[in-house]
């Protein structure tokens, strides 16, 4: 996206292309007979500027869940504090995994995508790692609940639990999302149709979200 | 990502379904949009005659209301309760269904790709998703007229505890309640899922030669707007979701301790009122400007057309149309002055307030200095501009007033603020939406609009509009407390009559738009045909056919050599020179 | 409140001849029918019932401009007879005689902002009505035990405003009610199932149309006391059960 | 078409100044100490505003009538100085104007919430419930009793929620249904809600507060004139909203001292 802030390229009068945009350039990546190694990446740019505005928006909503925590916190003090279910912490080990193993498939696929690897290698094993680990952080964090449940401490037992709740609930919803997102690359690689946008588009997604994760459990951590 | 891809893969769809209901073409999806915004508007404007007929002529008996509502309005005469349901629905449709919609989801829909020499958003399944699940969230709007004791009285502002307790409060805090919020919650996706296309769509689908300075000042305005409603919506649905939960999971995100609601001691313990007004402002101020900015586009974009010349400056709107977008988030409080907050942070808030009237000064400032010396043409589009014009001065010196939190002291909840923000964001939007209209109509449907009939509906819209809510600014000098149901209190009587006047007007002037209505629907399918530029404009939606074809610019993608407004420039060949004329000269007024 | 008395015993009469006509009419054993009557008193002094500053509303003030309004938690009249008592048939009935409760419409009436009567008996057969008398808008809440299923309502009645038919569907003894706009306007429902009575300004009932038969008695005094007695009904005869209440828990 | 357009402009501009100026429907006079500072702020902005709004829509008005018949071959001029004059001007005459206004208005605002009351300031608490205000003096001995939430019943008229029995400080209160103050004598008022969001307006007295559900505020203010004012409630609480009032009566301090004594009998 920083090359659309400046001022467009000098037009040569001679030559226009009879079709394609300036900078988005999608338009060209139709992959060819569904070879990967015979398409000419240019990393279109809409999915990759399309993915962090939705993270800017996702970062907005968790602000604001984050300032209605610490005002409703100082509003008065009925605040009770609690220890969090230790398999949170598990569950941030989970996650960073999935993310390291997502990382490996993006440059598998990425060298695959270049030519300069052979099929053999099989990037998509890495993915269905990755999809696993994602579902199991989820799990896992059902089971957090669980053990608060264990504990007494229900959505609206206290301030404190409800953000709990409320907090955690949000971000799983969003890491669906996320698994949503690479079931859909692996059926694309399947189908020899991905593009790399997407799946740096993906990638970033999953990133965010352990991020994230890290935000809300030091918030935690330090609220509850 | 896949939708990009199919939808270049695929050509213009044949069948019905997917032609113009689950439409992947922003040109449908904005005609989507302006259908639901003109369906709203109409629900609305059907709403606020009842309330004024009530307030006018208080008791009176409405024929047939109580097939609306049996018990909100037994033997027509509408209850203080139904009155509120009315006032909330009125409020809650005008500013998300039809001030958010109309100028900025179904104008921008349609002309934002264009404007920039896109082919599409580069997300059509979103943008599809966006309407639809807007489409929803009004459904499920509506649908609260029809169930338990109707839709919720709490205010389009949802103040909490109100808001929050459930139907021990009132008439429609139940059942009612949880709707409006959900399909709040439910919008706010809609508008993200928006939002996301508009920005995308304009940094990275912008045509060759289509410099960021280089686009219209619509799609700046939209483009400023869209980045403004990702944030404000973004915080929004959360808000919806936690009264959500204090109303259906017995939370206390909003509900204080020890509340005792006619005579029933609530099992809620130190929730925060002001946490949702927080909340709720932080996205309602900026809403405010979602709605009126991408009006001050259109209007720039009409009246530059109309008179035949740029605007003094093209960089100056666009800084101006930032920082009210940037100031719009350090001014929310002014809505808070007597709320209980920090009387500290009254003044604190006030005085961004008082600093954002400066860009929108200079703003009509350059609209009325380019004015002079200009060639203006006079057709509806034009007057409706105009009209915008007046209408926003008159809206806007009225915020000296509710800037100042002393002055506030007086005049906070009262008729001065509705009048105020009917003039400055309700009436100006709209006349922002029919300067589009009248303007970008022929592009859309192919058809001319009736012009005289425009005209006659804009003198009858200019001078209604005025006889409506000047006389609210009266009201609300002399104390007339707003969201008063009638005025049996002594002092509020001699004030009747304003509001038998208001009352007329407020017919007279609803009756007029059915002149649109009409003009609308006939020029739709009678209208004389469209050539491809009527209005000799010189943006992109004007170097296409008309109206465009499925990939808005046939078999050729548009190449930008100028500025997007360059009217009568010494050297130029022409009166007016396009966006993708190739011609070459120097333009001795662009801005270095 | 004498015209509130007066509306009261017209109100009973009314009744007393509906049932009469309902008796002759249908029921062939009318004879066997047999009544159950009393007086309800209060021992010791009457407490002092406050007075009401409805300064709020102008209106209400020009109607009680000389007859000072008085809170009506105990209605006391001469030597400790005790008003808005409600006498109902807690034990002893079976289904049919269900059917021999009147099915006339008790009226609750909203007049110089006060309710009329303070405490409305019914039947979960029986219709109920809310009239409105007065020139300033009023909003009737009663607010029933979500436990029993009975659906709490809020509806405002304007002046001249059509009257409000309803009816609860469970037995409560009893549903407070309220005016929110009028916060001294406090009333009751008395929801019970079989033949009722409430005791007029002299503290005497009449529970009509009995069948023969031995029954338990309850007499219910806002806000939740209550008194049990058993009575032997014989056919056509009249039993007395009487009550007396202390004021104070 | 043009020409008629720019005179309904100006004669709107003009139409809707005159009711203003003429006062028709005026603010309603002032009966505080400190009133008339939000009153002098008023008639300033007024002013200003006032100013600003006639003389763009009469100069917008005047461009339209001037260019919007322009002969075919007529050349496009541009405002003397072009933008910068108009940013600059944007800048000036609003910037100065409204930074004057927001910094001479502090003084009135601070008036009102910046400076504690006086000492002797006579304290009542108000409460506002659905759809009523009721208040509280504290009695001789100068102290509220606390309230419980629990055995509030309006059926007893027990609206606060009071035990005169076991609460010492309770036994001597007076609730009131509605609140005479003496006149010129400061009243320290404590705001309670009860139940929702309620707002305590007296247009005449210049203030207007909110009850916060939770959080109880104090406002003081001292009445300047005898007589018998409306107290509304200005934020949404349901369908008696509007029926939401009660009445302020400045009395002398004789006459204040014996309703007192005659509420007090009441009790």
């Amino acid at each position: 996206m920083a090359t659309t802030v400046h001022e467009p390229p000098k037009i040569d009068l001679e030559g226009l292309p009879s079709h394609g945009s300036g900078n988005g350039g999608w338009r060209n990546l139709v992959p060819a007979a569904g070879d990967l190694r015979r398409v000419k990446d240019h990393s279109p740019a809409p999915s990759s500027t399309g993915i962090w505005v939705a993270l800017a928006a996702i970062s907005m909503t968790f602000a604001a869940l984050t300032s209605a925590m610490i005002v409703r916190q100082g509003a008065s003090n009925d605040w009770r504090h609690f220890t969090l279910p230790s398999i949170l912490y598990l569950n941030t080990l989970i996650l960073f995994a999935s993310s390291f193993t997502l990382e490996i498939a993006r440059r598998r696929i990425a060298a695959f995508m270049g030519g300069t690897r052979d099929q053999s290698t099989r990037p998509a094993l890495w993915l269905y790692v990755t999809l696993l680990l994602g579902l199991l952080f989820v799990l896992g964090q059902y089971a957090a609940w669980l053990q608060l449940k264990s504990q007494g401490l229900y959505l609206a037992t206290n301030p404190s639990s409800s953000f709990f709740y409320v907090l955690t609930a949000a971000h799983a919803l969003h890491v669906f999302g996320g698994l949503g997102g690479l079931v859909r690359v692996i059926g694309k690689l399947n189908k020899r149709v991905l593009r790399r946008s997407t799946l740096v588009a993906t990638a970033r997604y999953w990133h965010f979200m352990d991020l994230l994760w890290l935000y809300l459990l030091l918030l935690l951590w330090m609220k509850l | 990502m896949h939708e990009v891809s199919a939808h270049a893969a695929h050509g213009a769809p044949t069948s019905f379904i997917r032609k113009y209901i689950f439409s992947l073409d922003h040109k449908v999806i904005g005609k989507q949009y302006y259908a639901l915004a003109l369906v709203a508007v109409f629900v609305g404007m059907f709403l606020s005659w009842l309330m004024r007929l009530h307030l006018g002529f208080a008791n009176y008996a409405i024929p047939g209301l109580h097939l609306l509502s049996k018990t909100g309005a037994p033997g027509n005469v509408m209850t203080p309760e139904y009155y509120l349901q009315l006032m909330t629905m009125h409020g809650t449709i005008m500013v998300f269904f039809v001030l958010t919609t109309a100028p900025f989801a179904a104008f921008g829909n349609f002309f934002l790709p264009i404007q920039v020499g896109a082919e599409d958003m580069p997300f059509p399944h979103f943008n599809m998703m966006s309407f639809w699940v807007t489409f929803v969230a009004f459904l499920v709007l509506i649908s609260s007229f029809f169930v338990g004791d109707g839709p919720t009285l709490a205010g389009w502002t949802q103040y909490a505890p109100l808001s929050a307790v459930g139907s021990v409060a009132g008439p429609g805090q139940g059942l009612g309640e949880i709707l409006w919020a959900s399909s709040i919650a439910i919008f706010c996706v809609g508008q993200l899922l928006g939002s996301l296309n508009f920005i995308t769509t304009t940094l990275d689908m912008r045509t060759k030669g289509m410099s960021l300075m280089r686009m219209p000042l619509t799609s700046w305005a939209w483009f400023i707007t869209s980045l403004m409603g990702l944030t404000a919506f973004a915080v929004l649905m959360p808000a919806c979701i936690l009264l959500i939960l204090d109303h259906v999971a017995g939370t206390s995100f909003f509900i204080a301790s020890n509340l005792v609601i006619s005579g029933q001691l609530l099992h809620h313990s130190g929730g925060s009122t002001l946490l949702w007004q927080h909340l709720f402002w932080f996205f309602g101020h900026p809403e405010v400007y979602i709605a009126i900015v991408p009006g001050m586009g259109i209007v720039s974009h009409v009246l530059i057309t109309n008179m035949r010349r740029p605007l003094l400056s093209h960089r100056v709107i666009i800084a101006c149309m930032t920082s009210i977008g940037v100031l719009s988030y350090m001014v929310y409080g002014h809505h808070m002055f007597v709320s209980g907050m920090n009387p500290a942070s009254s003044l604190a808030f006030s005085f961004p307030t008082l600093i954002i009237t400066i860009p929108a000064t200079i703003i009509v400032l350059i609209w009325i200095g380019s004015l002079y010396g200009s060639k203006l043409r006079i057709n509806a589009a034009s007057l409706f501009a105009l009209g915008f014009i007046s209408m926003f001065i008159s809206g806007g010196v009225s915020g000296f007033f509710l800037a100042q939190p002393s002055i506030d002291i007086m005049l906070h909840a009262t008729y001065f603020v509705v009048g105020h923000f009917h003039l400055v964001m309700a009436v100006a939007a709209i006349f922002g939406i029919f300067a589009g209209t009248y303007f970008w109509f022929p592009k859309m449907t192919g058809h001319m609009m009736n012009e005289t009939l425009g005209k006659l509906h804009f003198w009858l819209t200019f001078v209604g509009a005025y006889c409506i809510f000047m006389p609210f600014h009266y009201l609300g000098i002399a104390a007339n407390v707003r969201r008063y149901q009638a005025f049996t209190d002594p002092y509020l009587i001699p004030l009747i009559p304003v509001h038998k006047f208001i009352t007329v007007a407020a017919l007279a002037t609803g009756a007029a738009q059915f002149i649109f209505l009409y003009n609308l629907v006939h020029s739709r399918f009678w209208g004389a045909a469209a050539p491809d530029n009527p209005w000799e404009g010189t943006s992109l939606e004007w170097s296409t056919a008309t109206p465009p074809p499925h990939n808005n610019f046939g078999d050729k993608m548009p190449v930008v050599y100028h500025d997007p407004y360059e009217y009568n420039i010494e050297g130029a060949s022409s009166e007016y020179v396009m966006q993708t004329s190739p011609e070459q000269y120097t333009n001795p007024h662009e801005e270095k | 409140m004498r015209n509130g008395r007066n509306f009261t015993v017209v109100l009973s009469t009314v009744v007393l001849i509906s049932c009469g006509a309902l008796i002759l009419g249908q029921k062939v054993n009318a004879a066997g029918e047999g009544k159950i009557t009393g007086t309800v008193k209060l021992e010791g002094p009457a407490p002092h019932m406050r007075g009401i500053d409805m300064s709020k509303d102008p209106w209400c003030v020009k109607q009680h401009a000389n007859s000072p309004a008085h809170i009506e938690t105990w209605v006391v009249g001469s030597d400790g007879a005790l008003e808005n008592v409600v006498l109902y048939i807690s034990q002893g009935l079976n289904g049919t005689e269900m059917a021999a409760v009147p099915k006339s419409v008790p009226v609750f009436d909203q007049k110089n902002c006060m309710y009329v009567p303070h405490v409305l008996a019914m039947d979960t057969s029986q219709d109920y009505k809310v009239i409105t008398s007065d020139q300033t808008t009023h909003n009737i809440h009663p607010l029933p035990n979500p436990m029993t299923g009975n659906i709490p309502w809020n509806e405002s009645q304007p002046p001249g405003a059509a009257p409000i038919v309803k009816n609860w569907k469970h037995e409560e003894v009893a549903i407070p009610v309220q005016c929110n706009i009028h916060p001294w306007m406090h009333g009751w429902f008395v929801v019970v199932k079989g033949p009722y009575a409430t005791t007029d300004d002299k503290g005497e009932y009449t529970i009509n149309n009995v069948p023969p038969g031995s029954y338990t008695v309850t007499a219910w005094h806002e806000p939740d006391m209550t008194q049990t007695a058993k009575v032997t009904v014989a056919s056509g005869q009249a039993a007395t059960a009487n009550f007396s209440f202390k004021a104070g828990r | 078409m043009a020409k008629l357009f720019a005179v309904t402009i100006i004669l709107i501009a003009i139409g809707s100044a005159i009711p203003i100026v003429m006062h028709m429907w005026p603010m309603p006079a002032d009966i505080s100490l400190n009133g008339h500072l939000i009153d002098e702020q008023y008639a300033d902005t007024m002013m200003e505003a006032g100013l600003a709004f006639l003389s763009s829509q009469i100069l917008l008005a005047i461009f339209i009538w001037k260019f919007s018949h322009p002969k075919p071959d007529a050349k496009v001029k541009y405002f003397p100085g072009g933008a910068r004059v108009l940013v600059i001007a944007g800048f000036l005459l609003v910037g100065t104007e409204v930074v004057a206004l927001g910094v001479f208005g502090a003084k009135a605002w601070g008036m009102a919430y910046f400076t504690p009351p006086a000492a002797d300031a006579i304290p009542i608490q108000v409460q506002a419930q659905q759809f009523a205000f009721y208040f509280r003096y504290p009695g001789p001995d100068g102290k509220f009793g606390p309230i419980h939430p629990n055995l509030i019943d309006d059926a007893e008229g027990n609206y606060f929620g009071l035990d005169t029995t076991n609460d010492q400080d309770s036994k001597d209160d007076i609730v009131t249904a509605e609140i005479a103050v003496p006149v010129n004598r400061e009243v320290h008022l404590f705001m309670h809600s009860r139940d929702l969001g309620h707002s305590f307006y007296v247009p005449e007295l210049r203030v207007h507060q909110d009850f916060v559900p939770g959080l109880d505020l104090t406002i003081h203010f001292t009445a300047t004139k005898i007589g018998r004012y409306e107290i509304v409630c200005t934020q949404l609480c349901g369908l008696g909203h509007y029926a939401m009032t009660a009445y302020l009566d400045v009395k002398s301090q004789e006459d204040y001292e014996t309703w007192l004594k005659q509420q007090a009998a009441l009790q």
